[in-house]
């Protein structure tokens, strides 16, 4: 067995984990599918907003916020892919690494800083 | 070689004075009175006219200093300027003629415009400066490199002058004017990057020896034939010549005829004959039908027109057809006739469109119908006109009869058919000149406007009667321009011998 | 341990400017909106401090296990692109302050994006021109969308970033599979790599990517709405500091890193250029915006530039740099004229407006004319060098389709550049222009002085410096 | 069956020219276009991750990687400009973006 | 997988995965029946109420009949629904759950420096982390398919909060993985012999960093509070202002799968505390090598008990918190995690990191 065949081998019972998973999630619709009763009409079907019928649709515009917290999260999640991987190895790369990446997250942590005072944070 | 630099004074001083009037005119402006703006155009034009006759004092001086007897280049200067292309200016006897031609008719030029331009009349004075730099620097320059910058760039200032204080075509006249003659060359250009690099010099005196291929000439001669007779200019492509004079305004039109149009001439004795020898040889022949049917075909086109500028504007084109035919005899006497016949050429037009232009300021127009009679009214203009009409016409005794009968025994030489096409054309020259002139001069006062024409007044008559007393002069005295030219025309028909 | 004294020799500018960015960002975040006043003299002195630097350390090293190797080639090209990002953004206050615009983000984007032109122009190797790339790129789309409030300006940025996206996608397509055929991504390695068909098609779609990048037809399509779009001053940057660095860079890249292989590129550039040069400037023709005029003619313009890539390093390399910078000079000062004139609180814009400048404004309009003529190549100004040179170097490089399509775009050209000069000098004037900031009608006069006038006495110590830096480029 | 580098490439050459497609054919909606650049980048990590395993040469993992980084720049960058103009015009729809032409 | 099959053979060691995975799947199933029926006990007694106690003795099937109940229940699709996505959105949210325990190593392996687990990833922590991330997909295909004003406000909130706490979490995984230098669980667990005082949570080997290791537990803790939407974090379900979130228009088994996916979370989550802080499958007191080589099966069966253990206690906690924390405000929460998790965590990371570039601990 080769190294790469190896390491895949290692996600084959992912993978079944995964099936399986799916598998009894969907069973569980399809069982209540079979075994419930269905007779739906159209108040039933409607959606539900406190009583009154739904006067436009729900895809609405939102708070611009919310889109800038996904970028910050883009941002900082990013971050820590670097992170992982230079984590790991410490040890081998040295001092330099450690600075290196101290440099890298001294650039991230003045956006950080930037960010902050912006009021990009601020949920009144 | 050493000393002072003569040549560089007299190109660049005009630019210098063009600068100077514009610094002074920015630090004083602010003022919008109609009064004040007329004043202060006064004052330009004042200056204009003490620079550039500064100009030709120091291009007098030069000529001074100038040694006859040498057929080389003189007075040069060379300093490095890019790579190989250096800026170097000399002049010999065939430039040395133009250069004082040009430093002569710019003040008057100037003077002349006194009476006539009324609007932005600092950048009229700019502009002409700024042309005369460009002008002089084009017959000065010793770099072929060096020759075109100065000879496109001779472009901006006429495009503007045409453009801005022209007549009611000028926009027009304008464009056509720049395109034509930037298309002609960019070809120019062309040859020239080429030119420079197949010699490594861009130095014309070194490309004077430097031997093209036979098949490489021929390339380059039509190269530069496209942008000189497209200049000069020549029959089919001188279309561009009646409208830019018609609506230039009339010290324009002066200094195109004049100066401008002999850039072509210049050029094909500075370049196509002497670099080129092989090609011109080839092409002699069609030079000679070109010329021809220019002298024949636009003194008929001429006889037909109803507009005085436009009448000398086409009677121009068929003179410098002459020019050409001199050039292209490839001997002495032709060669010396074409440059005689460029200053002599360069003195009539100018004055007949100065003439054109006493009339156009009194009644505002052109219309050769609307005239007639004014001898009556304005004697001295009439003397004058007349002595123009027969220098023009070719008249011995006037400078003009020097020229066409030189360049016609030149091309007699060279050529019966062509010498007698020209003949022709002479004929042809004095129908549409003399008709011109019973028309204008002659005859009863028709039109009632005419009734309260004054004659020549005191500018009018300090910018006329110096170029009617040259014309006259070298009608008489020929030699002395040829004493000049000799040495020149013959070091470029031995160039084109030994090349 | 990484070597600092090579680090800095190498990217000492780049060093230097993103500390300032990152210090400019600081500062912001501290001093708030008092920082946007002084932010713009702050750029400046970023910027210029950066083209000194690259003159301090002008002979280049190498750095990061090769990842950037700066030759006096390319540090030619960064102080022209530094020092001119400097002018445009010293004459930018004045249009953000009318437009109530002004922040110092601006400048933090200017400088940001000044740090990617000169990590691109260091770059030898693929992954460190992809990351400069991206750098200039980000800050250019935000740049250009930089009028938020403007359905022009958001719109420029929004065609500029989905453009310049799919160009850094279709470039990086490209640098993938160089780097898989090649087995390297520094460009000695490709260079030194046995050439390949994969090589050759990854080769192409770089070239297509960055040619995007230079708005280079047919690639163009980007550049008119952009440069009309977003803010003046974007634009007079766009025209200027990136298009210098990334001219030089595609040259750099084609010279370095497929300089082996010329005839296999050669084609390809020329075909380009030759596009750039015909689309360019008919497509200018007939347009009424002077911005966009603008943006075509910088299309033509790249052509000629590409027409000395297209040349090859020995016969092109010098003429690449002294035309570009006399270009970028001229492209500025066409910008701030734009910027410059003004009237009834509105910008001038249109092509008819300008009528009767010249009697009301006679420096400035002269000024125009003068880099009009300049940028068109009419001599007797510098910018007649700029095309001799281009010239001269396609015939030497044996291209002469290519010299006949400059000789013909140029004649094109005169005809929308005497367009505007008809306008001002002969139009009528309309109402008096409002007086503007003198930054800006300095910088017209000086870039007008130095394009038209400078850069023709002294040409010959321009080409002198332009030979001098094509000798660090590695043979 | 072989897994070659071969058929890797043509995954990512499959991926590359759905994206260009995508950007060009799309008449609808800008999202769909960032969703397209998006994908040609994917493709060009395949692409560089392919050629890392089968040349033996870790650099074009490294190179995947800032890709990933630099992309996810772009988007966010491209997202904002994207919620600007949505706010000036009220629509996102491609044939809308035409303010300028010529 | 590689090594069952380099040791029983292709086919026996297929089966032998497939059956450790059915394994998995059922005891995870059915602990998460008994642990909801702990949640709703613990919550009633801090209320001092009995809880379920119909069903079974004490309630015990209380689960089983809830079950059975969701079974019959009608599945109601709203009109203006995403159908497909609708569906999806739950199953996908389960699925996830179940497969994130994929490489969770609950016990040691009879072999020494080996474990009990489906897929002994080298990258472990990553997957988890990755799968985690996926999460959020469930709550928004959820909430967007709906066609209706609360779940779709409900589950951007859930995805905005999700995200938030997902940075503070993977700084603290990244303290971690510095400690030990490896991204595989088992290694980390490993790295934890030796007695209580060695658990990453309290750090005795590298005793200063007890000040930053302990902290980073709890932080992680809260973090998983808010991973999961459970209380005091509960706001995209918070029935006062937006009714149940982007699960309003759900019921039936889609609504059952939800909530057990939540369920798998919450004990995922309680599971990889115990490994990264809590010493996995250690005990409190290390018994030696000796002990481990000599009694393989033991030691393995008694790491399985600490471990299961160590994640009931770490439910209990987090039930504890449902019953006595009140809820946060959205802004509040976002607070939180943006402007004091954030600071912290990064500058752990540096502390961290400096301690372990200057001291060598990794090499």
């Amino acid at each position: 067995m080769t190294e790469i065949e190896r390491l895949a081998l290692d996600y084959l019972p992912v993978i079944i984990f995964l099936v399986i998973g799916a598998a009894i999630s969907s069973l569980f619709i399809v069982g209540s599918a079979l075994l419930a009763p269905s007779n739906p009409d159209p108040e039933k079907n409607s959606a539900y907003e406190c009583g009154f019928n739904a006067f436009d649709d729900a895809r609405m515009k939102f708070d611009v916020r919310f889109y800038l917290v996904a970028i910050l999260f883009i941002i900082f999640d990013l971050e820590v892919a670097f992170l992982f991987p230079w984590a790991v190895s410490l040890g081998s790369i040295g001092l330099l690494g450690f600075w290196s990446m101290i440099g890298f997250l001294g650039i991230l942590t003045i956006g950080f800083i930037y960010e902050w005072r912006r009021g990009a944070l601020e949920w009144e | 070689m050493g000393g002072f630099p003569i040549i560089s004074a007299v190109v660049l001083l005009p630019l210098l004075g063009a600068l100077i009037i514009m610094a002074v005119r920015t630090a004083t402006s602010g003022s919008f009175t109609k009064e004040e703006a007329g004043r202060e155009g006064r004052a330009a034009l004042l200056a204009g006219m003490i620079i550039s006759s500064a100009t030709f004092v120091a291009s007098v001086v030069a000529f001074l200093t100038f040694d006859i007897g040498t057929a080389g280049y003189q007075l040069v200067e060379q300093y490095s300027w890019y790579g190989a292309i250096s800026y170097k200016v000399g002049v010999d006897g065939l430039s040395l003629p133009l250069i004082l031609l040009t430093t002569f008719l710019t003040p008057i030029c100037l003077l002349a415009s006194w009476n006539s331009i009324h609007t932005r009349v600092t950048e009229y004075v700019v502009a002409f400066l700024v042309l005369e730099t460009f002008m002089i620097g084009v017959f000065a320059a010793l770099d072929i490199v060096l020759f075109y910058v100065f000879f496109e760039a001779g472009l901006i200032p006429m495009f503007l002058i045409i453009g801005i204080w022209g007549g009611k075509e000028k926009i027009y006249a304008a464009f056509k004017f720049f395109l034509y003659t930037l298309l002609g060359s960019l070809f120019m250009l062309v040859a020239v990057v080429y030119m420079f690099q197949a010699a490594g010099s861009s130095d014309i005196e070194i490309l004077e020896t430097y031997a093209f291929s036979p098949q490489a000439q021929t390339w380059l001669w039509l190269a530069f034939l496209a942008s000189f007779a497209v200049k000069l200019p020549m029959w089919p492509v001188h279309t561009w010549l009646p409208d830019a004079h018609v609506q230039a305004p009339t010290a324009g039109s002066v200094i195109l005829a004049s100066v401008l149009l002999k850039m072509g001439g210049y050029g094909f004795l500075r370049f196509s004959v002497p670099m080129f020898p092989d090609a011109s040889q080839l092409f002699q022949p069609v030079m000679f039908a070109l010329a021809v049917i220019a002298i024949v075909y636009t003194s008929l086109v001429a006889w037909r027109q109803t507009d005085m500028k436009k009448l000398i504007a086409y009677s121009s084109v068929a003179h410098m057809g002459f020019v050409t035919l001199g050039i292209f005899s490839f001997n002495e006497t032709g060669v010396q006739g074409a440059m005689f016949q460029m200053i002599s050429h360069g003195l009539i037009s100018g004055a007949l469109f100065l003439i054109v232009g006493v009339v156009y300021d009194r009644m505002h127009t052109r219309e050769i119908a609307a005239y007639g009679g004014l001898v009556n009214r304005m004697p001295v203009y009439a003397a004058l006109f007349m002595l123009f009409t027969m220098a023009n016409v070719g008249l011995p005794g006037t400078s003009g009869f020097v020229g066409e009968i030189l360049t016609m025994v030149g091309g007699f030489q060279a050529s019966t058919w062509a010498a007698a096409g020209a003949a022709l054309g002479v004929i042809f020259s004095a129908i549409y000149m003399l008709t011109l002139y019973r028309r204008v001069v002659f005859g009863e006062i028709t039109n009632p406007a005419l009734n309260g024409i004054r004659d020549l007044n005191v500018i009018e008559l300090v910018c006329i009667v110096p170029l009617a007393l040259l014309t006259l002069l070298f009608g008489v005295a020929p030699n002395l321009i040829f004493n000049v030219t000799e040495g020149a025309a013959n070091r470029i028909l031995s160039l084109m011998v030994g090349g | 341990m990484l070597d600092y004294t090579a680090m800095i020799l190498a990217i000492g500018p780049e060093l230097w400017l993103a500390a300032a960015g990152l210090l400019g960002v600081l500062l912001g975040a501290l001093l708030k909106d008092r920082f946007n006043r002084i932010s713009f003299t702050y750029g400046a002195l970023a910027l210029f401090g950066a083209a000194a630097l690259s003159l301090l350390f002008y002979q280049g090293g190498e750095a990061f296990g090769g990842l950037v190797r700066t030759n006096t080639f390319v540090n030619f090209a960064k102080f022209v692109s530094f020092a001119i990002g400097g002018f445009a953004l010293m004459m930018s206050e004045g249009f953000l302050r009318r437009h109530d615009t002004i922040r110092y983000e601006f400048v933090l984007l200017t400088i940001f994006a000044s740090f990617g032109i000169g990590i691109i122009l260091s770059a030898s190797d693929l992954m460190t021109l992809y990351m400069g790339i991206e750098t200039l790129s980000i800050s250019s789309y935000v740049l250009a969308a930089f009028h938020r409030d403007s359905a022009r300006s958001s719109e420029a940025g929004l065609k500029y970033y989905v453009l310049g996206s799919l160009a850094s996608g279709i470039l990086l397509y490209g640098a993938s599979l160089v780097y898989g055929f090649s087995g390297t991504t520094n460009f000695a390695g490709i260079s030194a790599a046995a050439p390949s068909i994969g090589m050759m098609f990854g080769m192409v779609l770089m070239i297509v990517g960055l040619g995007f990048k230079i708005s280079a037809a047919p690639m163009h399509i980007w550049t008119p709405d952009v440069y009309e779009g977003a803010p003046t001053p974007v634009g007079a940057f766009f025209a200027s500091a990136p298009k210098m660095a990334t001219v030089v860079v595609f040259a750099n890249v084609m010279f370095t890193a497929f300089g082996d292989i010329m005839d296999q590129w050669q084609l390809v550039i020329a075909i380009i250029a030759g596009m750039s040069m015909l689309i360019g400037s008919f497509g200018a023709l007939t347009q009424m915006n002077i911005k966009r005029l603008l943006g075509y003619s910088s299309v033509a313009n790249v052509g000629y530039a590409l027409v000395a890539v297209a040349a090859g390093p020995a016969a092109g390399g010098s003429a690449l740099l002294i035309f570009m910078t006399i270009y970028v000079v001229s492209s500025l000062g066409l910008f701030a004229g734009v910027l410059a004139m003004r009237r009834r609180g509105g910008m001038v814009e249109t092509i008819d407006e300008l009528g009767g400048l010249m009697s009301s404004r006679p420096w400035l309009a002269i000024a125009w004319t003068i880099l009009l003529f300049s940028i068109a190549g009419l001599p007797p100004f510098g910018g007649f060098f700029g095309k001799w040179v281009v010239f001269n170097a396609s015939l030497e490089g044996g291209l002469m389709p290519l010299a006949i399509i400059l000789v013909i775009s140029s004649i094109v050209s005169f005809g929308y550049y005497l367009r505007i000069v008809k306008v001002i000098w002969f139009d009528e004037p309309k109402e008096r222009f409002e007086t503007i900031d003198r930054s800006v009608t300095i910088t017209v006069l000086v870039t007008a002085l130095v394009s038209g006038i400078l850069f023709m006495v002294f040409i010959n110590q321009l080409a002198s410096w332009a030979n001098t830096a094509m000798l660090g480029l590695p043979s | 069956m072989d897994l070659g580098l071969s058929h890797y490439l043509a995954v990512s050459a499959a991926l590359f020219t759905i994206g260009v497609v995508g950007i060009f054919v799309n008449r609808k909606n800008i999202i769909v276009i960032l969703m397209a650049i998006e994908m040609i980048l994917l493709s060009v990590n395949i692409n560089m991750v392919a050629f890392s395993v089968f040349n033996g040469d870790i650099t074009g993992q490294i190179f995947a990687m800032v890709v990933l980084t630099i992309a996810a720049a772009e988007a966010a960058v491209g997202l904002a400009i994207l919620v600007v103009f949505f706010r000036n015009r009220g629509d996102i729809a491609v044939e809308n973006v035409d303010l300028m032409k010529g | 997988m590689s090594n069952l099959i380099e040791s029983f053979g292709e086919i026996a060691g297929f089966w032998l995965v497939l059956g450790q995975i059915a394994l998995f799947t059922l005891v995870l199933l059915l602990s998460i029946a008994f642990l909801l029926l702990l949640d709703r006990k613990v919550w009633a007694g801090v209320m001092m109420r009995k809880g379920p106690n119909v069903v079974g003795p004490f309630g015990l099937f209380q689960s089983f009949a809830d079950f059975g109940k969701f079974l019959l229940k009608e599945i109601v699709i709203p009109a203006g629904a995403n159908k497909t996505v609708f569906l999806i959105a739950p199953v996908l949210t389960c699925t996830l759950a179940f497969v994130a325990w994929a490489a969770i190593p609950v016990a040691p392996g009879t072999v020494a420096g080996t474990s009990w687990v489906v897929s002994d990833l080298n990258v472990g922590i990553l997957y988890l982390f990755a799968i985690s991330s996926l999460g959020v997909y469930g709550i928004i295909m959820g909430g967007w398919a709906s066609n209706s004003k609360y779940p779709f406000l409900g589950a951007l909130r859930s995805a905005a909060q999700m995200v938030s706490y997902e940075v503070s979490i993977g700084f603290v995984l990244v303290t971690v993985i510095l400690l030990v230098g490896s991204m595989n669980l088992t290694d980390i667990v490993n790295n934890q012999t030796g007695g209580f005082w060695n658990w990453h949570a309290f750090s005795f080997q590298n005793f200063p960093l007890i000040v930053v290791m302990f902290p980073m537990f709890v932080i992680f803790f809260i973090s998983a509070l808010a991973e999961t939407n459970r209380p005091p974090f509960d706001l995209p379900e918070a029935e006062s202002e937006l009714v149940a979130g982007y699960q309003v228009e759900y019921g039936s088994t889609p609504y059952l799968l939800f909530m057990l996916g939540e369920y798998l979370n919450i004990v995922l989550m309680c599971a990889m505390m115990t490994i990264l802080f809590l010493g996995g499958w250690h005990g409190p007191i290390a018994l030696g090598d000796d002990f481990a080589r000599d009694y393989a099966l033991l030691t393995s069966l008694s790491g399985l008990f600490w471990f299961m253990l160590k994640i009931l206690f770490l439910f209990f906690m987090i039930s504890m918190v449902k019953a006595i924390v009140p809820r946060y405000r959205y802004d509040q929460l976002m607070r939180l995690g943006w402007k004091i998790f954030l600071p912290t965590t990064l500058a752990a990371v540096v502390i961290v990191a400096g301690y372990v570039a200057y001291s060598g601990v990794q090499s």
